[in-house]
């Protein structure tokens, strides 16, 4: 079974991973998609970014499932 | 009262004098406002080490920044008196001297507009998933930092 | 640096929404704003006692309005770091849903242009001799108190 | 030596006396010019009114000269 599932990457971040998707296999939760983009893209330890899943941000650790919409979003510029 | 609909937020490119003029003539019909408070977004030609911004690059994650700005209206008619509430946000690249953002809001007595607008404006840059990608005169670029 | 001319303040009638969108159209050329504020007044159709506003008469002791005005725009450019200030009141008659007052400030960051647009308004409601007659629908009329 | 002088009259005051400026004979002071307008125009009493000497609104007692441009005005509702 496949479980890999897209990223979708906003902004500085996808000048950083050189796409605005990136595929990840579907990590458990959050902590652990971010420990996991980490390891793939050591340069994001200089951003500031967030998580949404299902278009709400992610304040704390979320379990995470096959057909989540998950994005990961530097600090808003908007205005 | 029924639920409201997600409303235009973007629009592609820079934000027109007429369609803002447009926009204020719509609410000669509503006689029980008394008062309007309008903020413009313009983008600015900043110098950053001798270089100058010409042009601001306005992206989104669309189907979320309108969900949130759909839960910001309701917020804001839940705690102003409003008769009406409009936002629209450039998408796209927006030259300097234009305007990027238009807020406008409409109430029977001032206080309520002024203030809706006022926080409107403070929530739209620090919660709609927008990024600016301002672009400098010599073909470079540096991401937009709001304070 | 030479003291600032008194402006025009005064229009006659209504103050139309393309004399606004064209307001903000002619800031494109400033380089150097990033927001702009804006506070329209608007005829409302107030009830009293069964009667309703259909317009309000302007009148104004104008010689005196405009030093005034002038004094206040000294004060509020001292006060705030603005790029522009444009204040236009009505005078004459302006029907229920037309604008009767447009203040206009610009400036590098929105807390400024903000900010004294408010004052402004309050200002200019406080201290110009400025007098509004409310028109009724059955031709009497009372006089304007405001709050 | 003729010492009238015209009053200028606003608002709804000027519906009171009747016109937009009535004479006086030139009071020494502007409680003196009170007093007489008061005199003359009973209902008055009933009103908010500041006086304008040269343009300027006059918050205590001030003195009167001929030539001095003087007007009564009712509470501002500009806006």
């Amino acid at each position: 079974m496949n479980s890999e599932i897209n990223i979708m990457v906003f902004g500085q971040l996808a000048e950083l991973t050189g796409s605005t998707s990136v595929k990840v296999n579907l990590p458990e939760d959050t902590d652990s998609l971010k420990k996991l983009l980490l390891e793939q893209f050591p340069a994001l330890v200089n951003y500031n970014f967030i998580i949404a899943v299902d278009k709400r941000t992610i304040t704390e650790n979320s379990n995470l499932y096959q057909g989540a919409t998950i994005a990961i979003l530097p600090p808003f510029s908007g205005g | 009262m029924e639920a409201r609909k997600p409303k235009q937020l973007f629009i592609q490119g820079a934000i027109s004098s007429s369609f803002i003029g447009d926009s204020i003539q719509k609410h000669s019909s509503r006689h029980d406002i008394g008062g309007h408070s309008i903020f413009l977004g313009q983008v600015r030609a900043d110098q950053v080490d001798g270089k100058t911004v010409r042009a601001i690059e306005y992206t989104s994650y669309e189907d979320m920044a309108l969900e949130k700005m759909h839960e910001i209206r309701e917020a804001i008619f839940s705690k102003y008196d409003l008769s009406c509430l409009h936002v629209y946000h450039s998408l796209g690249t927006v030259e300097v001297g234009e305007i990027c953002l238009f807020v406008f809001t409409s109430s029977a007595h001032r206080k309520a507009a002024t203030e809706a607008c006022s926080e409107l404006v403070e929530r739209i840059k620090a919660e709609l998933p927008v990024w600016g990608k301002e672009l400098f005169d010599n073909e470079t670029h540096q991401w937009k930092i709001n304070k």
